[in-house]
């Protein structure tokens, strides 16, 4: 089986500042998992450097084989590559339904086209529909983004990264900000939208990434100090002492 | 040969020097704020006409200094009560509202000051030549132009250099969103620093003025060269606004003194092109000619290939 | 029609009238407009509003649902106008068999050409550094349409004769109504395709990379791509109101490629709503009839443009179609009403305010005129003295006491909207 | 300005008639179509003080009686046409322009294809400056009549004046970049080749119109060049700032012009420009050739003490229509240009002039002035300062051929 994502001594300098020092990393189809790390271990700069936000120093990404890395993001989301953001990054003066249709447009093949009228394309408005449902967004479609809640806007975030029908799912935090009751709808969602694909997330809550990854590798200071099974984690030594146990203090 | 470089170039540093001193309140505010103030030659004009006005009652020398405090305080309150409250509906909003601003001024400056020139003369005290060099003179009213500019040009350095106030607006610059966290009152700030932008612009319209004509159109000529000056010296850098200024006065001015078109060089390099043919625009334009055009093609030019421009440190 | 907040066109089973009524109804009365006010006047003013309405709306594209702010936009109308020009000089010349409603296709072309080319290397960014280069572009192709002069005709610009083209069906366009039709109808098919447009994927993906940019280009789009489909096809229409232009004046000077048209565009989507599919066509309406009438009373009539556009950019920044549709939500649930006595309360210290404010400008207007030897002024079909304190008294009186009584209900006003909003959205009152 | 607009027919009282007159007398409204706001405003301004003037001072006379009403084209022949639909659709048929040949271009192209299109509302074009020769050559048309002389009758004039000056080797030509400033160039080195072939001609510049605000460069250039004396067409703004540059840079340079005087011109050159200025025109004011234009020139000072009557012409362009409607018994513009064609007319200060009909440019003699403090009667701009009249060219030496093959509505 080959990897869905491969990532070969990637490095990443702001200046003389190295973030991410030699990362390696594969992740297998279907695979679902996570990268945990304190704060500033680069985490989201890995993000930023798989989904082609940022350009390598050096190593290389690739993608089921392909190399990606020095492609622009919406040549890195064409191979089936899509990501969800830290922070809320929506449409936010189109409404809930158009948000989603942005996403499937592309996927289902109109990309750029001048000619087809949106609201006579079934396909289009078929898989939009099933998507919000997805996301229980179907009673909000009518309004304008910007003005949902933040739960709302968390899953309406999961929405667009899915409705490109990517394969692989690229996750920065979706639980950020949550409430308890709202992580957990959360986690069945981002369970039931990612089913049969190959999900990687960056996750502070450790309840949401022992309860959904099945992979687990730990970045500290830009460099991936474990990888293992949740179980293989706990029991790290390395991790405990570098990670959890700073978390459990 | 030489009389008319000297000449050309005493006449580019003087060009270069006032729209340094348009320039440099426009770069401050566009550096802190982020708006490209549209109205800021517009600001420029009323300096001329106020200017004007004074000096029909009580002659020049009062003009120059009551003008630009009547203009500064007015940018202050355009700052206060207009762009303040543009402000939340984001930068394109703002620079809208300056753009709508330009051409009220414009009209109200009609309205008040008539369609046509006004007859804002120099004073008679400078009415004499400063010096004469190959059979030409140079008007002392120029020099002392030139001794207004540079002196406000040390006058900027030494407050932005050694004072507290430069220490906060030099930080402004750089990094915009720092200020605030130092404690220091952002609006009060920016409402000075708009007041002074405007008061320097519109000392530049009373100098300027009975030179280059008080009419309404006058900011409408010198307001985009105003922004290519800033684009072309970099976000945030005002030395990179000095040296551009020059540069587009003296790239106007020489301009004007070049005759030489493609269809010499191609002379030269002994092709014979028809100066009579449908294209021939294209290649018996002078140099001269395509003065006016220059300072815009330097425009575009550093915003696609280097859009810090030649000394900022941060993108437009 | 708005896009901001777009329905999803399933759900919508509206009927075939109801659909079309939008178009209909304002052709017919465009159609019968002719014969209805029977005046040259009235028809040169309603073709200036007809390329006026096509130009603004190509500029929307841009501003309104592209996001790009431009201050060249008259690059593309002049270009249009010019090549139209040349074109139809062409065809007399040659004697070619190419009536003149096809000649607006020669302005689009050379809208889309030129649009494609300048939009090639200005849409990498949208913000500050695209409206900078398009002040450079505008400001260097205004400067090179009087150096250009074999193509540009200079200072004096290029002239034809409309009519030594073949005629159309019999017509020979030598009439204001002849070519009144002939805009009309154009801008209807123009208005259409530009409304389609919007409709279509690019069209919604615009307003995507308006709104957020980095998102969009992680759904797959590049923005840049996005940005300059919009920015040609923009091009592509205001070449076809430059070529409108060019007919109906038979003249195309530097102007028309000049700051003061592409500021006049602006101007007109702005004062419209520029959120709105329908907002730069109020906008261009509504400016080209203060432009014509009010120019016929009051030389300051630009003055009250400005002062109109910088109270909607300050107060109503989405415009005059915003103010309507913000109404909408009320008037469904049946609440205009309850809204008309607090409207009329400010309506009229408002609209005391703006007559004295409007008298006091006018009295001074003809202070700085000069008018020699005439100390008799009209204003509000009222003779006045302007040498007499009293009037400008009176003036000031009103403005100042409007103002006043204005400013003091207003916020009364405010939340008598706010309650209705609040009752057209949650059923319940506040 | 249009007083009918979407049929409302609201009759809003703009402007306040003229003077009072005769019930039973026609009054014939003139559209004067010139730059009032811009950098030309102050010329167009002045020239629409003496066609009121005028317009007064015959209506004084009974008759038929003027009304001038102004129109601003900001000197674009874009807005001028603009302009010109208002002016027909208010049911003027008279249509004064002169500043900036490029507009009379433009506005004689369209009043001949609106005459053609529309025979009953007919529009006559007195066009009282725009001195193309074009106009009256391969342009003409029959609606179109020209009471200035062309610049090639000018320039023959002023290179008469070079040609003379036996020292004179070296010259440069400066001008605005338009029609006319091309046509005073091309003028300019047509002549001289002829008259002085080893005169040398250092610069031959044309400049953007209006846009240029300070010409020093041009001067510290023309100065560099080595010429010996320039010639320039400019007018109005452009010639007040060429005007003001020459003297501040201390030039002391003798100068062939068309227009440089009044509206401020004659004052900004003053003493600077004594024995060097020199413009070529045709009525003359120092001396004023007979009391009747002595008089009309105090009377006009009188009532406009800021103002000077320059444009001559337009005491000519005036008094010929009167007169061409009281002999065609008519207002209406065939008739009148009709009775105006080969029209013989004296002018206020005493030259005979002609019509030609061949090309509607009317026949005169031509003047140079020169720019003067000595033997003013009549200064220019309260200076002190004016033109005083140094040679005549007669109207048959004035007199350049044409090429108008004049085509008359049948």
């Amino acid at each position: 089986m080959s990897a869905a994502i491969e990532l070969r001594d990637v490095r990443k300098n702001f200046g003389p500042t190295e973030i991410i020092r030699g990362v390696n990393l594969s992740i297998a189809d279907g695979e679902r998992h996570a990268v945990i790390g304190p704060n500033g271990a680069g985490k989201s700069t890995l993000f930023n450097l798989i989904t082609g936000k940022y350009s390598l120093s050096g190593g290389e990404i690739s993608l089921r084989d392909e190399v990606v890395s020095g492609l622009a993001p919406f040549q890195i989301n064409r191979k089936g590559l899509s990501r969800s953001f830290q922070v809320t990054n929506i449409f936010p003066r189109m409404s809930v339904y158009e948000n989603i249709r942005c996403g499937v447009l592309w996927s289902l093949g109109y990309k750029y086209s001048f000619w087809h009228i949106v609201d006579n394309l079934k396909d289009v408005n078929e898989r939009t529909a099933e998507i919000l449902e997805e996301i229980g967004l179907q009673a909000r479609a009518q309004i304008p983004a910007g003005v949902l809640t933040y739960a709302e806007q968390r899953a309406l975030e999961i929405g667009i990264t899915i409705a490109g029908g990517a394969n692989v799912i690229l996750l920065d935090e979706p639980t950020a900000g949550m409430s308890h009751s709202e992580t957990d709808q959360a986690i069945a969602l981002i369970r039931k939208v990612t089913e049969g694909r190959t999900l990687v997330m960056v996750e502070h809550d450790m309840g949401v990434v022992f309860g959904l990854a099945d992979k687990i590798s730990v970045l500290v200071y830009g460099e991936i100090i474990a990888s293992g099974t949740p179980e293989e984690i706990k029991g790290n030594a390395a991790v405990k002492e570098a990670y959890l146990g700073e978390e459990a203090e | 040969m030489a009389e008319l470089i000297i000449f050309s170039l005493l006449n580019g540093l003087v060009y270069g020097l006032l729209l340094f001193m348009l320039a440099s309140g426009l770069t401050l505010i566009f550096s802190m704020m982020g708006v490209l103030n549209f109205a800021h030659a517009s600001i420029y004009m009323l300096g001329a006409y106020i200017a004007y006005t004074i000096s029909q009652y009580v002659g020049f020398w009062p003009g120059l200094i009551i003008a630009p405090i009547v203009v500064g305080l007015f940018g202050a309150l355009v700052e206060r009560y207009g762009l303040r409250h543009v402000h939340k509906y984001g930068h394109v909003a703002e620079l809208i509202f300056t753009f709508g601003l330009a051409f009220l001024i414009e009209e109200f400056v009609q309205l008040i000051w008539g369609k046509q020139t006004v007859a804002y003369a120099q004073p008679e005290l400078l009415d004499f030549s400063l010096f004469e060099m190959y059979g030409s003179t140079f008007p002392a009213y120029r020099g002392f132009m030139l001794l207004v500019s540079v002196a406000i040009f040390v006058g900027l350095l030494v407050v932005l250099t050694r004072s507290r106030v430069g220490l906060i607006i030099n930080a402004a610059i750089t990094h915009p969103n720092m200020v605030a966290m130092l404690g220091h009152n952002v609006p009060l700030v920016f409402m000075g620093v708009f007041g002074v932008g405007s008061a320097l612009a519109g000392l530049a319209g009373v100098i300027a003025g009975p030179v280059l004509g008080t009419a309404p159109g006058m900011a409408v000529v010198l307001g985009p060269i105003v922004f290519v000056v800033i684009v072309v010296g970099g976000l945030g850098s005002l030395v990179g606004a000095f040296v551009a200024s020059i540069l587009i006065g003296m790239l106007q001015t020489f301009a004007v003194a070049v005759d030489y078109s493609f269809l010499q060089f191609f002379g030269h390099l002994g092709l014979d092109m028809d100066p009579d043919g449908a294209l021939s625009d294209l290649y018996t334009v002078t140099i001269a000619q395509l003065g006016p055009i220059m300072p815009y093609m330097l425009l575009v030019l550093i915003l696609i290939f280097r859009p810090t421009g030649l000394f900022g440190t941060r993108e437009v | 029609m708005s896009n901001m907040s777009e329905t999803a066109g399933v759900a919508r089973k509206a009927s075939f009238l109801s659909r079309y009524a939008i178009w209909l109804v304002p052709a017919i009365i465009v159609a019968i407009m002719p014969p209805v006010l029977d005046s040259n006047v009235a028809m040169a003013v309603l073709n200036q509003m007809g390329i006026a309405v096509i130009f603004t709306v190509a500029y929307n594209m841009m501003l309104g649902q592209g996001g790009m702010l431009s201050f060249g936009f008259a690059v593309y109308f002049g270009l249009g106008g010019y090549f139209a020009i040349h074109g139809v000089n062409i065809i007399s010349e040659g004697g070619w068999p190419i009536p003149l409603p096809f000649v607006p296709f020669l302005g689009g072309l050379a809208g889309l050409a030129f649009g494609a080319l300048f939009g090639s290397f200005s849409t990498n960014r949208a913000g500050t550094v695209f409206a900078m280069i398009s002040l450079g572009l505008g400001e260097m192709m205004a400067s090179s349409s009087l150096i250009f002069s074999k193509f540009s005709g200079g200072e004096e610009g290029i002239t034809t004769d409309r009519t030594e083209v073949p005629p159309f069906f019999g017509v020979e366009f030598t009439t204001e109504q002849e070519i009144y039709y002939l805009i009309a109808g154009w801008v209807f098919f123009a208005v259409f395709l530009m409304y389609r447009f919007s409709r279509t994927p690019i069209g919604r993906i615009a307003n995507a990379v308006r709104d957020n940019p980095e998102r969009a280009e992680f759904l797959g789009y590049s923005q840049k791509w996005v940005r300059f489909m919009s920015f040609s096809v923009a091009g592509c229409f205001a070449g076809v109101a430059g070529a409108l232009f060019a007919l109906n004046y038979e003249i195309v000077t530097e102007e028309t490629v000049g700051a003061l048209t592409s500021g006049v565009v602006l101007l007109q989507a702005y004062i419209g709503g520029i959120g709105f599919f329908a907002g730069p066509i109020v906008g261009a309406v509504i400016f080209t009839l203060l432009q014509t009438l009010m120019s016929n009373y009051t030389e300051i009539w630009a003055l009250y443009v400005g002062v109109v556009f910088v109270g909607t950019v300050m107060y109503a920044p989405a415009g005059l179609t915003g103010l309507i549709m913000m109404h909408i939500p009320v008037y469904r649930v049946g609440r205009m009403g309850k809204l008309t006595v607090p409207y009329a309360r400010i309506a009229l210290p408002a609209l005391i305010c703006a007559l004295g404010a409007i008298g006091f400008l006018e009295l001074w207007q003809h202070i700085s005129a000069g008018a020699t030897g005439e100390s008799e002024i009209h204003v509000f079909f009222m003779t006045l003295d302007y040498t007499s304190p009293i009037p400008w008294i009176v003036f000031i009186a009103m403005f100042l006491g409007g103002l006043w009584d204005a400013r003091r209900v207003a916020p009364a006003v405010a939340d008598t909207y706010g309650n209705a909003l609040h009752y057209a959205f949650t059923g319940e009152d506040q | 300005m249009i007083r009918r607009t979407l049929g409302l027919g609201v009759a809003a009282a703009t402007f306040a008639s003229v003077a009072s007159f005769s019930a039973q007398a026609e009054t014939v409204k003139i559209a004067f179509i010139d730059p009032l706001s811009g950098g030309f405003a102050a010329t167009g301004q002045n020239g629409l003080k003496q066609y009121k003037f005028m317009a007064d001072k015959l209506n004084a006379d009974g008759g038929t009686q003027f009304e001038v009403i102004g129109f601003d084209n900001k000197i674009s022949p874009k807005e001028s046409l603009i302009q010109l639909k208002r002016v027909i659709a208010d049911g003027i048929q008279y249509v004064a322009q002169g500043n900036s040949s490029g507009v009379a271009n433009a506005l004689t192209d369209a009043i001949k294809k609106h005459n053609k299109r529309n025979p009953d509302k007919r529009v006559l074009f007195l066009n009282y400056s725009a001195v193309d020769p074009k106009l009256t050559n391969e342009k003409c048309n029959f609606w179109h009549f020209r009471f200035d002389a062309n610049a090639d009758m000018k320039m023959n004039a002023l290179t008469d004046v070079i040609a003379e000056d036996k020292g004179m080797k070296k010259i440069y030509l400066l001008g605005q970049n338009y029609s006319f400033g091309k046509a005073v160039a091309a003028a300019a080195v047509r002549f001289l080749g002829e008259k002085r072939p080893d005169l040398k001609i250092v610069g031959n510049e044309l400049h953007p119109i209006g846009k240029v605000k300070d010409f020093t460069p041009y001067v510290a250039k023309i100065k560099a060049s080595g010429a010996q004396a320039l010639i320039t067409g400019n007018w109005g703004g452009d010639m007040l700032n060429l005007a003001n540059a020459i003297n501040s840079s201390g030039l002391k340079l003798p100068t062939y012009t068309y227009y440089a005087a009044a509206d401020g011109i004659t004052k900004a050159i003053g003493k600077g420009g004594v024995g060097s200025v020199r413009l070529v025109g045709q009525g003359q004011t120092n001396p004023p050739g007979t009391d009747e234009w002595d008089a009309t020139l105090k009377a006009f000072k009188a009532k406009y003490p800021d103002g000077d009557f320059t444009q001559t012409r337009i005491a000519t362009v005036m008094r010929m229509l009167k007169r061409s409607m009281k002999e065609a018994g008519s207002t209406k513009p065939i008739k009148v240009a009709a009775a105006m064609e080969g029209m013989e007319h004296t002018t206020l200060w005493g030259d005979v002039v002609k019509m030609r009909s061949s090309d509607h440019q009317l026949q005169m003699p031509v003047r140079i002035f020169a720019h003067s403090d000595k033997g003013i009667q009549h200064d220019l701009d309260n200076s002190g300062f004016g033109l005083v009249n140094e040679s005549t060219v007669t109207m048959q030496e004035a007199s350049t051929p044409t090429t108008c093959k004049m085509k008359r509505p049948s």
